[in-house]
């Protein structure tokens, strides 16, 4: 800590990045615009929906939202994490439906590796090529050495990448594959031959995820094999702390909301906040999210400035959110008595974003196994 | 011999001898249409029909309602549902769709109703040829009951209703309803009255049923709409003003704490196309043993068995504890054991479902109609399900209340 | 279940027998007394004391609780172990001071044990001779097959056993020692030559604790070598029942305590038990409870009944009762506000006597651990 | 150079150089008696005695009280004993053993006192000559502040007093005490005032200190008896009934949420002869390694492994809050991270307590002199001690109403 700034790294440009970015999506999505965007359908085997607002999606680019991490060399800001993160919350907060997320993880796993090729993707992310990471495998292990693709000998690639995040708003993909030499990156357009793309119907509304089948795909390498695990560990703080930020603003969301119904709700002649049984797990709510907050900043400040610790606080961050959005969300549904049990009210939103969001990159007890191998050693 | 029948009397031991040869000849058999997991989930016309005819043929085979007096179509023999439930049970019969109405509705009317009224209804409610449906929640009533705003205004020899009662379940096959409102609103509790109306001869002439859909895009519970509904003064219980009391005498059978044992059948596999079941430790495990995690199955890790064994723990302990409030030299105060069963079986089903699709780790992100999702999906819609019953019937916030003060004795919380 | 009887075997006897030791236990050891006669002395580092009543334990015997489970065959009454297991439950809502439940812990392991000499020592049961185990070595390893203790060719025994539960109270012990043929049992005077009793220091000042060092000491084997594993085992449902039935009675006596202070005691102008965050936590004590009771009776049954199943059942019963053994006193002194952390305040008797109890043949996380082997299998 | 330097002023600089090198001469060493884990614990004369030594030479060495005034004792420098604290804490130096003089007492008597009352008492407390405690709590008056009994009649120019205080820290070695009490018994909060009085002048003249014995048998707290106790007049704080008001200035800087910093030392390994810190989770860890379970050590059981990685998260989560809760544009609402100190840190250390006598299995069950207790029977202790801090000073229960109505918003609970 003697080496991380006080703030956090949140200095002036980031704070008002931060409040640029909270005012934004507050105007252009509200939870009723939001509500109305992605929940008109409510038969629970509806057809797989990708609903976005994609002129929003350019304004986001126009404001620079896809270049703040992307270094200045590459024709971007060239922000420290912080910034990127404090982006995320605002999407939380807002439940927004975008490739924002996606495009940032992207942007951390590009700037960790070091090709010629990676900076030039970086560049078109600066200037609003969404992208996103197809990394894991069917059977959804988050090792970065798992993956059911291969590159041949040719430079194309065979195989599976499952649970893409956010996969049909993004224009191309960033793939690990396998080859004797191990595991490299590589970058595929959306749009080249052999690519299938299979969306995968999920609970949240607010995204989509897919399935991505390769067959004699070509691509363009970004970290040569035997390269690529270490280049996605290296980005990993920034990819836990980023969903673990999106959780930390939806988890306020729902606190907020939740305070604001329990204070007007009457039940038993008094507002239900008047009951020890509704206020006081509202208050252990808000610790929750007091925690998850400052470990995840704590997290992405150590991105810049203390590398060596930023694995193991972004996964103190991590486990703390995921454990988080699963009691926010619960309590949210909970006091809102019978209204939060329906589809008209907006919790169920956050609450299934909040679901999904605490198992990507491994949900909080996951997280815990593996920080006790870094903090007491493997067990025996 | 079982414990229970070498405790059966000789009139018992020969109704259980007739309950068994019945049964070895008529069990349904599998249904043809797939059936939800409770009666309340019930949407499938198809399954609803069928359904009701295996309830009308236990009943005629006098296996339901028996210990209601003849004159109300029931079988006259005290003690005697006891015996039936376990031989239903035993053979794995389908359960009983008809379940608000002999849970809830039969013991208010038999213990508050007029003679010729429950004469009217009984029989019916009681084969299943009328399902029955509850209209207690209301838009500014949820946990809060005596809070009821719909009212009933007298007309002569007629009440005049009108309001809005919403999480009505099995409303859009009921052909009544037992109905709390407001008499006098100068009087919270002791401005209620409690009436048995029929709703389904009245769609359109004063009643509106419409779905309520839920988080999870489903429907099976409903709004239901009172405009200048007209019903006979008959069809009122118990006294003008009496209603918060009928009330007790509803959610006490509801708690399995009223003196008339509700028919039950049930125990029949029944999950559908999945093989799981969303209340069972068991299909947990399987869940487990089917999911890696960190390079093992998740039935392999220590954490999640800790929590796995927790849940078995829990099921267990509600099933020891039903067995102990049977025997009154083991149980301190009658109620304590009775009045823990919604909030304990409730979260437990929340909490295994939770444990549940976290095991499925990404896969939990699938919807049920995703061909790659775990168990059909199952686990994380009854994690969100879950939030139905914990929220219903008052919620378990209001669980806790009662137990603290009716059974520990403490002073009321509001 | 189908072979359990109902009412867990609590016939009219048993119910009886209970009754009458409640009544007995409230008239001889109520608080008052229970605390004046164990607390008078307050000082951390006090000497290590072995208060109890010894009149009172001749009652006792006299009224036939050491006989309970004891075979007709052997003197005894030989009930059911619910019997048992009533008693100890009532002991527990007494915290009473007593070598009652290391005796009928030591009948519990004498009746698996097949010998001659095991019926005698049983017979002395009946009789009233205090006898506890001596089963745990140095390091407080709960096994059957851990054992300090080694019999010699000439069948005396040297070593040491640990954690001796009342043994200050006790006549003899029942001592598990190895040869090379494996885990035997024997049995050894108080009194026998060789073999010196050092008085543990201990927390609850309920009961006494000691350590037994063997130098060449005489003994009487109980059960040959190679079969003394097996017969602890066979006992174990019961010694866990035992155990689990004792929190279960100081739970209920804390519990009910602190629901009285809460009636009366008054902050802001209310009984403290209107606060819902009094009454709710109280709530779910009482839930602990009932699981722990009704558990703790399953598995006593079981041990008549259903033997196969009782070790699984009595791990539950433990798990459960040690849970809320932690869980229960902490709200008792928390609810109680500064009194309950007071000496004077009869609370911390029964705080300590759960904290000692719930470690006991492990805690609850140690008890699930087995039982998932039992019932999941065992871990890759 | 640390952040906290970067942003220095000169004069800040300079100061800092100054306490360095004063430092850097004058660490007086490893105490030469067992000093207890906090202040609050002293009962040895003789290791009280060495701390106010310690006390003594910072506060002449300009360390303390920097941020008051020159007038009532202090070093005339706002904004300089955040500075003194940090290279205090830096140097690993004894804690200051006059705490609730320095963190309650002083910024009451200096926002509240007359000029002449604060120059009489402030030097003698900033520099440890003089030992105060504090008189809030009562046998009727817990959580429940308010409800003071304790009398003080107006007599002339002076106040008489009568009553009874309870849990009153340190009133063993005190000079001084804090004292809320009442002045009208027709109104609960505008019926208290608050006053500064001489107690240990006054032993057996008027006031009684007699010590209270914890559940573990050790002392520490005390009862402090009033019995015609005669003050004079200029020794209330603000107006009569204005006590209640004054009482808030004591209580927010209790909790850290005052505009005076308090003066705080401290890091020194004080831990006496075991090496234990009990709220430490690397001293856990240590433990965990050192006993078995289950045929490995309890830090190779997964179970316990994940129940120490949470102590850790909770443990780097109250720091991290704490560094957050200093910027503001980082927070939300500027209470909403001190009000939870109190709460989050001693329910803390209580669960940290309470996993580590766990881990020790049997050995849990030895007390602090018995040869074998693990870690010199430091835990068990701990967890006992731990609720003296989860119930004083405003139970826990009420820690959370106060967040839920003054951070949340939410309607009082009472």
């Amino acid at each position: 800590m003697a080496e991380q700034p006080k703030n956090f790294g949140f200095g002036e440009d980031e704070v008002m990045l931060r409040d640029s970015a909270r005012k934004f999506l507050s105007d252009h999505c509200s939870s009723d615009t939001l509500h109305r965007m992605v929940a008109s359908d409510f038969n629970l085997d509806r057809p797989n929906d990708c609903v976005w607002d994609q002129g929003l999606w350019q304004q986001i680019v126009d404001l620079g939202w896809t270049a703040v991490c992307v270094p200045e060399g590459a024709g971007g800001i060239g922000m420290p994490a912080v910034a990127a993160i404090a982006l995320a919350e605002e999407v939380g907060r807002t439940a927004f439906p975008s490739p924002l997320i996606a495009t940032l993880s992207a942007t951390f796993v590009l700037n960790a590796c070091d090709s010629a090729a990676a900076t030039a993707a970086l560049t078109e992310i600066a200037g609003g090529k969404a992208t996103a990471l197809a990394l894991t495998n069917a059977e959804g292990e988050w090792d970065s050495a798992a993956t059911d693709v291969r590159v041949n000998a040719d430079g194309r690639l065979d195989g599976l990448a499952a649970f893409v995040q956010d996969a049909r708003k993004c224009a191309q993909f960033i793939v690990s594959a396998r080859s004797d030499a191990g595991v490299g990156l590589y970058l595929v357009s959306a749009a080249a031959d052999g690519l299938t793309l299979t969306p995968d119907s999920v609970i949240d509304l607010t995204r989509d995820q897919a399935r991505l089948t390769f067959k004699q795909v070509d691509a363009i390498e970004l970290a040569a094999p035997g390269t690529g695990s270490a280049a996605i560990d290296a980005a990993l703080p920034g990819l836990l702390s980023l969903v673990a930020a999106d959780m930390v603003g939806a988890g306020e969301w729902l606190l907020q909301t939740t305070v604001e119904y329990a204070k007007t709700r009457v039940q038993f002649d008094r507002p239900l906040g008047f009951f020890q049984a509704v206020k006081h797990p509202l208050v252990n709510v808000m610790l929750q999210i007091d925690n998850a907050k400052s470990l995840t900043y704590h997290a992405a400040c150590a991105i810049d400035h203390e590398p060596a610790e930023a694995l193991r606080l972004a996964r103190m961050a991590k486990s703390e959110a995921s454990d988080m959005a699963v009691f926010s969300s619960s309590r949210a549904v909970q006091f809102h008595g019978g209204i939060g049990f329906t589809w008209e009210c907006y919790v169920h939103l956050f609450f299934k974003r909040q679901m999904h969001n605490q198992v990507l990159y491994g949900d909080a007890k996951y997280q815990r196994a593996l920080l006790a191998d870094l903090i007491i050693g493997k067990a025996a | 011999m079982s414990e229970s029948e070498r405790k059966d009397s000789p009139e018992q031991a020969q109704f259980r001898s007739q309950c068994q040869a019945w049964l070895s000849n008529n069990h349904p058999g599998k249904p043809p249409v797939t059936i939800p997991q409770g009666a309340l989930e019930l949407s499938d016309p198809d399954a609803m029909q069928w359904l009701q005819q295996w309830q009308k043929a236990a009943y005629d085979a006098g296996m339901i309602g028996c210990d209601y007096p003849v004159e109300v179509g029931g079988g006259g023999k005290e003690g005697h549902q006891g015996i039936a439930n376990q031989e239903m049970q035993r053979a794995k019969t389908p359960y009983l769709p008809n379940i608000i109405g002999m849970g809830m509705a039969a013991p208010t009317i038999f213990f508050h109703a007029q003679d010729d009224v429950k004469a009217e209804l009984l029989p019916k409610l009681l084969s299943g040829e009328h399902i029955w449906c509850q209209g207690f929640s209301e838009p500014g009533a949820g946990s809060d009951l005596a809070n009821q705003q719909t009212f009933a205004e007298k007309d002569g020899d007629n009440w005049v209703i009108n309001g809005h009662k919403v999480w009505t379940s099995l409303a859009h096959f009921a052909d009544w309803m037992i109905l709390l409102c407001r008499t006098d609103k100068s009087d919270k509790y002791n401005g209620l009255s409690y009436f048995v109306v029929p709703i389904k001869s009245a769609l359109g002439k004063g009643v509106k049923v419409q779905p309520l859909i839920k988080m999870t895009g489903q429907t099976g519970f409903n709004e239901v709409l009172f405009e200048n509904l007209v019903i006979p003064d008959r069809y009122r219980l118990d006294a003008v003003g009496a209603g918060w009391k009928v009330a007790m005498t509803t959610l006490a059978h509801e708690r399995g704490a009223g003196p008339l044992v509700t028919p039950a059948s049930g125990g029949m596999a029944t999950e559908g196309e999945t093989g799981v079941s969303v209340s069972s430790v068991g299909s947990l495990i399987d869940l487990a043993r089917s999911h890696q995690r960190l390079g093992k199955t998740a039935a392999d890790d220590p954490v999640l068995r800790d929590e796995i064994i927790k849940l078995m723990i829990r099921r267990e302990s509600i099933q020891q504890n039903n067995r102990r409030s049977a025997v009154a030299e083991l149980t301190d105060h009658p109620m304590r054991i009775p009045l823990q069963s919604k909030l304990v079986s409730t979260e437990f089903n929340q909490d295994l479902a939770e444990v549940a699709y976290r095991v499925e780790g990404a896969a939990s992100t699938l919807n049920r109609n995703d061909p790659n999702a775990p168990a059909g999906g199952q686990w994380p819609l009854a994690y969100m399900n879950s939030f139905g019953v914990t929220i219903a019937a008052g919620a378990n916030e209001v669980q806790r209340n009662i137990l603290g003060e009716r059974v520990l004795g403490l002073p009321k919380s509001k």
